[in-house]
């Protein structure tokens, strides 16, 4: 049982400020949404807890220790795992080498129990064709994959950045169940950036809602969708729902 | 262990290269010597670039150590099959070091920065006469294993297997899973708990070794260092060359590389005594063009109907 | 697994094939077969390609004349490629495959220094027209009596200079040489020339010298060596360098200004059409030979006239002679022996007199540390009305030295 | 960088300057012209690498190609070199666009190692055609004119060689303009940005490309045709240019064709500056590369990895 804190959290990029005094914290099995229009910081927010960026000012801590200025493979050693927005697979490793990389870099293991974990933690996600190359994936084997990718690093907190985006209905309700299946077999707190409403609604005990790099709100689906201020924020910048 | 063809078929090879002195003359066996040299260059190379990075610090590594182990031989008294191992090493330390800082640079800042560093070691040979030489270099009282060329042809062949094997370590070990996410892409590498920089710094430093051990060999086995032979550009580009038409990121691609090159390379200059250099750059020119993943990559899609095989990063932009 | 055991056999196929295609054929030559000399030169450079013609030349013509001891000769040559491995390999070939009694050719002394262990394995007699290092010397060693060397080392070279121009001062009492400054090359032609010079000078008065980056290694630029030339303010200026360095140094020391009363080039080449520069006019140069040599020596001519004849090109390094003398040294030698056993080769080799066509008659004398030294010093020349004329030694002299050097608005 | 900060460097660079003129004026003066040199046989380099993406290994091969053709044409017509470079420019076009078509056409879609050893072979080629040709012996054309010096007070120096500074700007100017003024060069700029998106847009990639590649060959031959007059020319006088000039493009940054210039600069005054000191050119190669590697290292500080 993990716990993510967030304090003061602050990003800017020459002079713009990407993420804005965010303070935030969950763990354990809880499954948060995060949500907000585009350009709002959300997958800045991910990439300052998972090490790709390092924060202007503020504080990150995973069950208390301080990662603020840590490379990102000790993070994922303490249990930060992320998906990313737009598909990074390794391209020239099998699908089910790319899910070893986490078992062998992150826990020590040696190819043979990678391997042999790998092939069940493919099995448990349903993914059938890991000695294949990635190339001949369709997409939501390769969302799959991703999702196994972090999940052998063994996260103690899961980020998934837009892990729908592409998929058809059927396909988002698999995705949908696989990750409830996840939270709560793992017993990891995932943190879910998503734009599809109805995935959140699905999926998150508890939703933030990110604007302009700051916390607009914080509560349960219901709560923050009455919210006068994300009501505003969502009508200027477009229909997500 | 149950004996596969593939184990039985490589003893037999390694046999029969321990043997080849027994049915072939001083004469293959230099030409089989040179391309051993040449073959570990391209081999280190090789374990280096399926990070993405491209070195060509292969020259300058090659002449540390080829000085370390002549320098070594001359000032120490030490026994020249240890100064050979001690040279590696020494190039090891020196790169590890320069890694320390040059690590974090990509792509062609990467080979050019390399580039400069081998430049700089050889203008630094060059201009401290009173230990290294200077431009005249320095030679040595004699020959290692005092020309017998039967030992030298196994030293030789033992430097080739040991980097054959590890070579084929990077491909089997999860360091090939490392360098391979590295080269595919560095963010997912090291949100899966890959530490890069260790790992390029490890690679560097064993390439690096490698090829000082190469410059040891031929130092030892000629019997001399100077800052234009030892440094020498060829040292660069035809490894390189030999690696991509072998076929890249696989251990056999160097190896038929450098045997294949090798070999034309002599056979061309008996039929064409003027002019050879032309035919060769040409079969380099038409390898590339029609075989762009090598012949290794070639016989793959023979094989696999693979029609990718690796790729190396585009260029920063 | 396929493809690994189909990669294997690729393997083990290239290995056979290799083996297959350098087994050469082993056959002792009968006193039918030709007489076999060996090679070795950097075919791809002016030296190696001059060089190795003049041998052939020398071959066809001893061939013509009927052969050695009844036999004919046949040379066969080697590219370099200017590598020691190569050099080193081609030896190995040449002593194995090619099976030859002889080996000549050479140029360039880390080339050298790879073969030298090879050498020494087969110790076969071995007559070296490059190489001019001390190092090479060194690795040679006092007792490889099979080794004769024609080109005077690089502190023989320095000698001669030392010894000529002293002659010169002494017999041209206008000639004033007190102050010298040698502009050269960083490589190790150049470094050489320096280090010897400034002791062997340092009794003829002030010796300085600047480094310089040769065009022919990415340089080009002389001004700043010029530039302090010039404020030393020399009575002689020197450069040793390349062919390539020869006309861009006057271009940049008219430029700036700079007029010694001798200038004096060293590189082992001039460019094609140098003579023909108004600046070019009244250069010293060292050297071994030029076509002025055909005036006054026979060989020389019959020489110049052959390779002109044959290969449609003037001789434009003194290696062409120089190669050409080795292949008449073996001829020679050969002859005296009246067999090929190297013991009694080197006897008759250590007996040449050779009246070579570089105006010298070679002998054979121990050096510092060899046994069998040829030629042991260069010549200094002048380009005159587009023409290299000989100096010194004056037993060879084609002209008398022009001085001062004439003024860069004077041309 | 901020206003005042520029402002600063720029008036300390100057001040500097200064007082290296007053000190020597040689240093400036050998500088410049060297800077020039470098600056445009660079020039086509960064052009093909912005642009077409390839490191061309034959980069000096074509200026020694370029020279020997400049010097056979000056030698039969009887034509004053600088004359003879427009004819032998067109013919190198002509030869970059051969080469193009025939060899890098076909690896512009496999990894850029490929490319980089496409071009390696086809130096060897060029090279090694014209050695046998031509013999590895040096040639020179004699040209009065370029030992013009000029004396102001004690000091002479060569004038002939601001030829090089000045052909650098002319280039630099000339390639600019092309690239933000016309067309042809817009869509080149486009190209090389965003290849793909070019495409999509509706520009021909391969023809740009094409152009592209012929016009640095025939830049590169033109500097041939200038090298030419001032020193003497054989077949391996090409190829550390090649080096030289693949790092003055790092060192500017690819894509910045103002940035050879700056680089070239600062290059070429400092190297004569070491060489004014006598006895330590021979460090003056060190310089050099440690430069390149400073500026690559400071600049992979500042920004992020490059």
């Amino acid at each position: 049982m993990s716990k993510l804190e967030i304090r003061n959290l602050t990003k800017k990029f020459a002079g713009l400020v990407a993420v804005n005094n965010v303070d935030l914290s969950f763990g354990g099995d809880e499954i948060i949404g995060i949500i907000g229009p585009n350009g709002a910081g959300k997958t800045t927010l991910i990439n300052l807890v998972s090490g790709i960026f390092y924060p202007s000012s503020g504080q990150i801590l995973i069950d208390g220790t301080d990662i603020t200025t840590m490379p990102a493979h000790k993070r994922t050693r303490l249990g930060v795992g992320r998906t990313f927005q737009l598909i990074h697979p390794l391209e020239d490793l099998t699908t089910i080498e790319n899910i070893m990389i986490g078992f062998i870099f992150s826990q020590d293991l040696s190819m043979k129990i990678a391997k042999e974990k790998a092939e069940m933690l493919c099995r448990s996600l349903d993914l059938d064709r890991w000695d294949r190359s990635v190339s001949q994936l369709n997409i939501l084997e390769i969302k799959k994959m991703e999702i196994a990718q972090a999940l052998a690093t063994n996260p103690g907190v899961l980020l998934l950045d837009e892990v729908m985006a592409g998929l058809n209905s059927d396909e988002l309700k698999e995705l949908i169940g696989l990750i409830k299946k996840v939270a709560k077999e793992k017993k990891v707190a995932i943190g879910i950036v998503e734009h599809v409403m109805g995935v959140i609604k699905e999926l998150a005990d508890r939703v933030v809602v990110l604007e302009n790099g700051a916390i607009l709100a914080d509560g349960s689906f219901q709560e923050v969708m009455k919210n006068p201020d994300v009501i505003a924020a969502y009508l200027g910048g477009g229909n997500y729902a | 262990m149950k004996i596969s063809p593939k184990i039985v078929i490589f003893l037999i090879i390694i046999l029969l290269s321990i043997a080849f002195p027994f049915f072939a003359g001083p004469y293959q066996q230099s030409i089989a010597k040179n391309v051993i040299i040449y073959m570990i260059l391209a081999l280190s190379w090789n374990m280096l670039l399926k990070t993405g990075q491209i070195s060509f610090g292969l020259a300058g590594f090659f002449g540390i150590g080829a000085y370390a182990s002549v320098l070594l031989s001359l000032k120490l008294g030490i026994p020249p099959i240890l100064t050979i191992v001690l040279g590696g090493i020494v190039t090891s330390l020196v790169a590890s070091a320069m890694g320390m800082i040059i690590l974090r640079l990509r792509a062609m800042y990467f080979a050019i920065t390399t580039l400069a560093l081998g430049e700089i070691f050889r203008v630094i040979i060059h201009n401290v006469p009173n230990f290294a030489g200077g431009a005249h270099g320095l030679i040595l009282p004699g020959v290692i294993f005092d020309g017998n060329g039967l030992y030298t042809y196994w030293l030789f062949l033992g430097a080739a297997l040991f980097s054959i094997g590890l070579s084929y370590y990077f491909d089997k070990s999860k360091i090939h899973l490392a360098l391979t996410a590295i080269r595919d892409n560095e963010t997912t590498a090291k949100v899966r708990g890959i530490d890069i920089f260790k790992y390029l710094l490890i690679v560097f430093t064993i390439t690096a070794g490698m090829q000082g051990i190469a410059g040891g060999l031929y130092a030892q086995s000629f019997g001399f260092v100077t800052p234009e032979s030892s440094f020498s550009g060829d040292f660069i580009l035809l490894p390189i060359a030999m690696a991509l038409l072998g076929g890249i990121y696989t251990t056999a691609g160097p190896v038929v590389g450098a045997i294949v090159l090798g070999v034309i390379s002599e056979y061309l200059k008996l039929y064409i005594p003027y002019g050879h250099l032309i035919v060769y750059g040409l079969i380099i020119v038409i390898v590339i063009l029609f075989m762009p993943n090598g012949i290794i990559g070639a016989l793959y899609v023979k094989i696999d109907g693979r029609k990718t095989f690796g790729k190396v990063d585009q260029p920063n932009e | 697994m396929k493809k690994l055991v189909v990669l294997v056999l690729m393997l083990a196929l290239v290995t056979v094939s290799t083996t297959l295609v350098f087994a050469g054929g082993q056959e002792e030559g009968g006193s039918d077969q030709p007489i076999k000399l060996g090679g070795v030169w950097p075919l791809s450079d002016i030296t190696g390609e001059q060089g190795s013609k003049a041998a052939q030349q020398a071959v066809d013509e001893i061939n013509a004349a009927g052969g050695v001891l009844g036999r004919q000769l046949e040379l066969i040559i080697l590219d370099s490629e200017f590598k020691p491995e190569k050099g080193a390999a081609a030896i190995e070939r040449l002593a194995t495959v090619e099976n030859v009694d002889v080996f000549l050719g050479g140029m360039a002394s880390s080339v050298h220094l790879g073969q030298i262990p090879i050498l020494k394995k087969y110790k076969k007699l071995t007559v070296w027209t490059g190489a001019a290092s001390h190092l090479a010397e060194n690795a040679i060693g006092g007792d490889a009596d099979w080794y004769f060397h024609l080109h005077p080392w690089d502190y023989q070279q320095g000698g001669s200079y030392v010894d000529g121009w002293e002659d010169i001062i002494g017999k041209y009492s206008d000639i004033k040489v007190d102050k010298w400054f040698l502009a050269y090359e960083e490589g190790p032609f150049g470094s050489a020339s320096f280090e010897s010079s400034k002791v062997l000078f340092s009794d003829m008065g002030d010796f300085d010298g600047e480094s310089f980056k040769s065009a022919a290694a990415g340089g080009g630029d002389y001004k700043a060596v010029l530039q302090h030339a010039k404020e030393s303010n020399p009575d002689i200026f020197l450069w040793a360098g390349y062919g390539a360095d020869a006309l861009p140094l006057l271009q940049q020391s008219k430029a700036i200004g700079f007029e010694p009363a001798l200038y004096v080039g060293a590189p082992p080449g001039w460019p094609a059409d140098f003579g023909s520069s108004s600046l070019a006019e009244d250069v010293f140069l060292y050297g071994m030979w030029a076509p002025a040599m055909n005036d006054i020596n026979p060989v020389s001519k019959k020489f110049y006239d052959g390779f002109v004849e044959k290969f449609n090109v003037i001789p434009a390094t003194y290696f062409a002679p120089l190669s050409y003398s080795a292949v008449y040294l073996i001829k020679e030698a050969i002859e005296r022996a009246g067999s090929l056993d190297t013991e009694a080769l080197i006897t008759a080799m250590e007996q040449s007199k050779y009246k070579s066509a570089l105006g010298e008659t070679i002998t054979f004398k121990p050096s510092k540390v060899i046994k069998h030294q040829g030629i042991e010093g260069q010549k200094i020349l002048q380009w005159q009305n587009g023409r290299q004329e000989i100096i010194w030694p004056f037993e060879f002299s084609t002209g008398t030295p022009v001085y001062p050097f004439p003024g860069w608005e004077n041309r | 960088m901020t206003k005042a900060k520029r402002l600063f460097l720029s008036g300390g660079i100057f001040i500097l300057a200064l007082i290296i003129f007053i000190w020597r004026p040689t240093i400036l003066i050998y500088g410049i012209q060297r800077a020039g040199l470098y600056a445009a046989v660079a020039l086509p380099m960064a052009l093909v690498l912005g642009i077409v993406h390839i490191v061309n290994l034959a980069h000096g091969e074509l200026l020694m190609v370029g020279a020997y053709l400049t010097y056979f044409v000056s030698v039969t017509f009887g034509l004053d070199p600088l004359i003879a470079l427009l004819p032998v420019a067109v013919v190198m076009f002509l030869l970059g666009m051969v080469i193009y078509k025939l060899t890098i056409k076909h690896t512009l879609k496999a990894p850029e190692l490929n490319q980089l050893i496409l071009t390696f072979g086809l130096a060897m080629v060029l090279g090694q055609s014209v050695n046998l040709i031509a013999t590895s012996q040096p040639r020179t054309l004699t040209v009065d004119y370029v030992s013009t010096s000029l004396s102001i007070g004690e000091l002479t120096f060569g004038v002939y060689d601001f030829i090089f500074p000045a052909t650098a700007l002319i280039i630099l100017g000339g390639l600019l303009f092309f690239l933000r003024k016309t067309r042809v060069g817009k869509a080149a700029q486009a190209v090389g940005q965003n290849p793909r998106g070019a495409e999509i847009v509706g520009i021909d990639v391969d023809k740009i490309y094409l152009i592209i590649f012929s016009l640095s060959t025939a830049l590169v031959s033109i500097m041939g045709s200038l090298y030419l007059t001032k020193q003497s020319i054989f077949p391996l006088v090409g190829g550390p240019f090649t080096m030289k000039s693949f790092a003055l493009v790092a060192m500017a940054g690819i894509g910045s064709l103002p940035g050879v210039l700056i680089a070239s600069l600062v290059l070429g005054v400092s190297e004569t500056f070491l060489l004014s000191f006598k006895g330590y050119g021979g460090w003056s190669n060190i310089v050099f590369f440690a430069f390149i590697i400073g500026v690559i290292l400071i600049r992979s500080h500042k920004g992020k990895q490059i």
